[in-house]
């Protein structure tokens, strides 16, 4: 009645666990790591990784921020500006106005802070779609800084705000504080996120915004107090660069926003919402950091660095979408 | 029109005081008008059903009561007093759960966070407390709880809800609004994609409910669970109330009559209608 | 991978794209080779990222550069990085404009943007006669040091009071229509185009460079305005003295990016050799530009363009 | 155990070709084996209904005979040939139609371009061939004649499928499906949303499916509409088939029995297995 | 025993009809409109209808593309410099290498099509996230145009290459032939998603991309061909830019995928695909071209203009969501 059944070849596809989110940047990051150390003997060192470390402590910050926003199915457009006019202000208040460091970082913060909470208004109570409501903001708060700060540097800082440059000396490496103050973030963001309360709900209300409504989640003000949330991030960004720079610079942050959305996506994070995690964000982060290093290592010309990035971005997620296949 | 013997006294009668009424409750989305006048009433401790055909309104009646939608018109009254609920959290804070049709589950989430979505279980300390940091072993064994008292057998509580079979999300949707309950529970067809073993435990865990003194609003399309466990049937018809039966009088053939509209309300015999 | 005992140079620009910075990392890689040189290269993302650079200037101290040439995006802001470099042993030399301080740097080889500007300012301001301009500026991008200081010199030159080398900010009194063109051809001409619209009695165009100028020529050719409006700009790339050649533009003030470039090479080489380090400002001048020179107002014409311009 | 008396002779006997065999089917997802090495049979012109626990294993097995999903092992026999469906698209070239548990409807899109999706009705002519241009006209015809076949009072058809309730939107998955196949129709839990009469419509739609000479495969918890449409009953039980039965010999209460488990299959009488 | 019905007060929230989605975007470019009428008595002139659409056209023809993208819940970060190289071959083959336009011509959309199918290759068969994808074409595209044209611009074109720039006067204002063909094109676009069968397919991939694959629709074979036919459109906006600018300008390209993401959402599309509606992505274009052809002629500085037209965003999208509400 029946023919001898012959067994189909495995085929893995359709839905699978979406576990071990981090695996994929982790291989794709290491992999780059193996590929550098065969272009140049100066990459494997741990100076090559305070530098990576030094030179992603602020975008890392602002990604801790973006990550917040993504998961809640948002984007920032505004992130790199509100760190430049909190910049601004920490600087000016500080170098031309002779306030206390404490007090004008205080003050750059609680102002990154009340425009992120603007968006987050913006987009829970006006219901804009968050590109639009960030993207408004990008130009307003582009063009305040512009005209708070005339266009112009702020240099001669008072010493307190550049500690967050300087760092402390670990065999023949110097870690910066700035890099050490957004792996402590990382941290405090990787345990809000999965140990508390207020962190799951950030991951339901992207996941399911209708859900998260009717089981009786304050969806407003989860919003609101995570773009809040990322606009102090988006301060304590400023303040890591201004210590980095040593000057407040007006013209910063206007292409950090696609470079902090770029860690995130890279770690891992769905644009869509309410999957990710901001470890992945680090990775990320960490990919675009080693990069950049790693080619000028290698002595690779600056155009052709944009284009082996590009490749290597591609190649580093389809590492990852095939190691997650095959899991 | 067979009217079943009259076995038991009614458990409610008009004397005692409304747990939920709702008055001409209107809402209209564009040219549809899903509520059109209805009303509604519960009184405690009752199972009361709600029965109508698809697209009559149900899902939109309890949606209303329960803050998930706010109606255009009308009044709605929780122990006699007049009451608006604007949102599910006001609901919540009425003691108000409800099991949505559509589930309402975070599907990326695992089944333990999805029971206490928005009411997390935290560790103990005043230091937990500020910073609400979540008991997740706790949460993890009383998940297992719930569901082995429904008899679901589900390997792991930390497997995302959109890996569960149909039945089993629908599972985890019902076991949650019956662990929260405090005033009302509400249930928008819990039973629709369980199974037989299962839907048996979902009714004895509704009596449950009721025997805990809680009211329970229960729509459903299966006539004989409806037959078997409710006090009373609401049935819906076009937007609004058209009868409310008494199910150990009318029989179950003239109940879906009046529901499809064969048979006219007026011309039910009087002794069938519940009050 | 770098040979062993290659002196390795390092030239950060401000970016990738504009051809200025392109004809400078040619001048430099023609000059590294002829040298024996290793040359690295790096740049910001956009005009004004001064992070950016701060990386490179990094990138390179790790990959052993001893020199680096950078061509500073924030005038100031980038002195601290420099500070650090050079504390590690490198000598920095600024290429294109200066620090502040201009002690932050070992060098500086430079042209003068303000000056710059002020040429073309004072040549427009002869070539206009007596007629009384109304001037459209199409600038770079807000706040861009190297666009406030091309703009505020043409006005100084043209002779507006109130603006000098030291002026903060962009001054726009007195300009009929000033438009943001991000020195994009592209955008030149919208910016152009608007400011027809707002004033279609516009008779003076400066423009941060030129393919801005070659866009907004576009544009007021497309409103038959070509031949009454005269156009000023700077840079002295190819296409620009043969656009003024061409009369598309009236006069231009010419820099020299590759002689900067090859000085700098030059230098570092000398460093790594013989470990002196240059000092002071070398400037490596600014010409205008013009077919039609105006008395009072020194100029080159359009042949010793060609022949020294950069690019092709 | 009761069996009721044999009526009419068995209307498939073990001589005609079976339309669709399934042989050892393996699907894992992770720690979970979904399809456990389950067989499967279905004969021309029968309807097989599928029944089982929650997380039996049923909609994934029902997965892999329609290309949703490839299993790991196993192989699909259609009309007695070795196939492989590795996709929905090569499922329907074979002429096997699907009604998923989740519908599968596209929200956003109306009611009418929900129902033809994938096979749009093209304007006549070669350019409008050429270009795909679709005949809008005809294809909201058909879906008022599809669902008021199925006595769905809906408006519009040109209402967005989001704005329906859960049972409309049910409707218009089962009247998609039946409304195409050639070979095979398959519906996963068709009536769990329907109301009474709405579900007596699509009981009546798979009879006249039946009829027209095409096989059914029907997934259902409702063992009253099972056992009045099934001409046998394939009972799963944790990811493969437990016993195959004969709805007119055994009783509702043994299959039950079955199906949870309480009656293993080696203790059922030979009589009530169906062959 | 009951009480008096007190009516509540008629509340409008909750989900409601998707319909009209273009009458805010419409509402708000009206607004606009009038607003600027007040501030300038030369804006509400043929000629400035003429300047707009004419500023618009080669953004307007790359927002179809985007808009294709993006309504299958994808996004296209490399749609501006595929644009930038396809005008840098068209100019190059038809001025340096002297081909004849029409071959030029047909090499440059041949060159900007096949880059558009590998965006949708990479995102259907290696199934990379658009962002991460298109991110990586941008800077290979980027990099290769650069180093294609060796940063140099092309100009002295063949006059037929300024075709699309030249225009016809109606009234006292030119229509440039490059805004015909934009309007055409939307008119195509808007034809080919409301009116054919794979038009169709396009909403339901975005809108549930798993019904739409069970449903029977390849969805690889569509989403590469929305990806390559988003490539072609790239193309004719490089064709339309060169005739503009009349030259080939290697620097185009670098912040047009920003704007022509945000003239598709201005228009009311999700950028969680499947909602949307390509004539909307038109007024969402003409509102930015209106802001800035307005805040012009209404003399507002630049840098005010970054500002006001931040705000205008905010208000113009906002506008739109309470209209909606009201609707
Ligand atoms: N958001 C909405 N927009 C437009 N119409 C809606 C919306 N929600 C519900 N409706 C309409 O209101 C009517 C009632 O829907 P409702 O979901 O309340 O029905 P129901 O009685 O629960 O049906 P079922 O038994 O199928 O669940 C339906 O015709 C539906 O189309
Ligand atoms: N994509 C998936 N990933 C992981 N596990 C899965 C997945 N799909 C199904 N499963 C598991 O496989 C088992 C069988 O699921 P299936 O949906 O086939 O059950 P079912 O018999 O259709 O149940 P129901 O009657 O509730 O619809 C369940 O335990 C489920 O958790
Ligand atoms: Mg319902
Ligand atoms: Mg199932």
């Amino acid at each position: 009645m029946t023919q001898t059944p012959t067994a189909t070849p495995p085929a893995r596809r359709g839905p699978q666990l979406p576990s071990l989110t981090t695996l994929g940047p982790l291989i794709a990051l290491l992999l780059a790591c193996i590929f550098f150390a065969t272009q140049s003997d100066r990459f494997l060192t741990s100076q090559t990784l305070a530098l990576v470390l030094k030179q992603i402590s602020y975008v890392g910050v602002l990604a801790i921020g973006q990550t917040l926003v993504i998961l809640t199915a948002g984007i920032d457009l505004s992130c790199g500006v509100i760190m430049a006019l909190g910049g601004m202000v920490i600087t000016k208040l500080a170098a031309e106005q002779g306030l206390p460091p404490v007090l004008a970082v205080l003050a750059g913060l609680a102002i990154t802070t009340a425009l992120g909470a603007v968006n987050g208004l913006l987009i829970s109570r006006l219901r804009l779609p968050p590109f639009i409501a960030t993207l408004g903001m990008y130009g307003i708060v582009f063009a305040a800084t512009q005209i708070y700060s005339n266009a112009q540097t702020v240099s001669n800082l008072p010493p307190a705000l550049n500690f967050l440059g300087s760092g402390f000396a670990l065999g023949s490496a110097t870690f910066s504080y700035g890099s050490v103050l957004m792996l402590l973030l990382f941290g405090v963001a990787w345990f809000f996120l999965t140990q508390t309360a207020p962190g799951r709900h950030v991951y339901a209300l992207g996941n399911n915004p209708e859900a998260a409504r009717l089981t009786g989640i304050l969806t407003t003000r989860v919003l609101i107090g995570v773009y809040a949330t990322a606009g102090l991030l988006y301060g304590v960004a400023a303040l890591i660069l201004v210590g980095r720079v040593g000057a407040g610079d007006p013209n910063a942050g206007q292409t950090e926003n696609l470079e902090s959305i770029t860690a995130a996506v890279l770690g891992g994070t769905s644009l869509f919402g309410g999957r990710g995690n901001v470890l992945g964000t680090l990775l990320g982060a960490m990919i675009v950091g080693v990069f950049r290093v790693g080619l000028t290592l290698a002595g690779v010309n600056s155009v052709y660095q944009v284009l082996v990035t590009g490749i290597l971005i591609i190649l580093a997620v389809a590492t990852d979408q095939l190691s997650r296949r095959k899991a | 029109m067979t009217a079943a013997p009259h076995l038991t006294p009614a458990p409610t009668g008009p004397a005692r005081p409304l747990v939920m009424e709702a008055r001409g409750l209107v809402k209209r989305y564009g040219h549809v008008t899903a509520i059109n006048g209805a009303d509604f009433e519960l009184r405690p401790g009752e199972i009361m059903a709600v029965i109508g055909d698809n697209g009559a309104g149900k899902s939109s009646l309890i949606k209303a009561l329960s803050g998930a939608v706010v109606p255009d018109e009308g009044q709605i009254f929780l122990d006699g007093q007049p009451i608006s609920i604007r949102s599910p959290i006001e609901a919540r804070r009425h003691g108000i759960e409800t099991v949505y049709q559509d589930l309402a589950v975070a599907p990326a989430m695992t089944i333990a966070e999805n029971l206490f979505l928005g009411r997390e279980i935290l560790k103990p300390g005043p230091l937990a407390r500020t910073f609400r940091i979540l008991d997740k072993k706790r949460m993890l064994e009383e998940a297992v709880r719930y569901m082995q008292d429904l008899q679901f057998a589900i390997k792991s509580m930390s497997q995302p809800v959109e890996t569960l079979s149909g039945g089993q999300r629908q599972g985890v949707a019902v076991a949650r609004s019956a662990a929260f309950a405090r005033h009302v529970v509400i249930m928008d067809e819990p039973t629709a994609a369980l199974g037989v073993r299962e839907s048996n435990m979902v009714l004895d865990l509704i009596r449950k409910v009721r025997d805990k003194g809680l009211p329970v609003i229960l729509i459903s399309h299966n006539m004989p669970h409806v037959f078997e466990i409710a006090d009373r049937v609401h049935v819906h018809r076009m937007g609004r109330r058209a009868a409310l039966l008494d199910p150990r009088r009318i029989s179950m053939a003239d109940t879906v009559s009046v529901m499809t509209g064969a048979i006219k309300p007026e011309e039910l015999s009087a002794d069938v209608l519940a009050h | 991978a770098l040979a062993q005992g290659q002196p390795v140079i390092g030239l950060i620009t401000k970016t990738d794209t504009n051809p200025f910075f392109v004809k400078m990392k040619e001048g430099a890689q023609t000059e590294a080779t002829r040298l024996g040189a290793k040359l690295l290269t790096g740049a910001g993302k956009a005009d004004g990222d001064n992070a950016g650079q701060v990386t490179a200037i990094e990138n390179m101290v790790a990959a052993g550069a001893k020199t680096i040439l950078i061509t500073p995006s924030d005038s100031k802001a980038i002195v601290p990085a420099i500070a650090k470099a050079r504390a590690a042993g490198v000598m920095v030399i600024a290429l294109d404009s200066p620090t502040e301080p201009a002690s932050a740097v070992d060098g500086l080889f430079a042209t003068n943007n303000y000056q710059a500007g002020v040429l073309i300012g004072q040549w427009a301001k002869k070539a206009m006669g007596g007629k009384k301009a109304v001037i459209a500026t199409i600038d770079l991008f807000p706040g861009q040091p190297v666009g406030i200081a091309r703009h505020n010199g043409f006005l100084a030159g043209y002779g507006m009071s109130g603006v000098s080398a030291g002026t903060a900010g962009q001054v726009n009194a007195g300009v009929a229509c000033a438009q943001d063109s991000f020195g994009d051809q592209a955008k030149g001409q919208t910016a152009m185009e608007n400011c027809l619209q707002k004033n279609p009695d516009i008779n003076l165009v400066y423009t941060i460079n030129e393919p801005a100028a070659a866009g907004a020529y576009q544009a007021l050719k497309a409103a038959g305005k070509e031949k009454s409006v005269l156009i000023v700009s700077v840079d002295g790339g190819c296409a620009g003295v043969r656009n003024v050649e061409a009369g598309v533009i009236g006069a231009t003030s010419q820099q020299y990016p590759l002689k900067m470039a090859a000085m700098g090479v030059a230098a570092g080489v000398n460093y790594a050799k013989t470990g002196k380090k240059v000092s002071g400002y070398t400037d490596t001048g600014v010409n205008l530009i013009t077919n039609k020179p105006e008395s009072g107002v020194k100029s080159q014409n359009g042949k010793y363009g060609l022949a020294n311009c950069w690019g092709k």
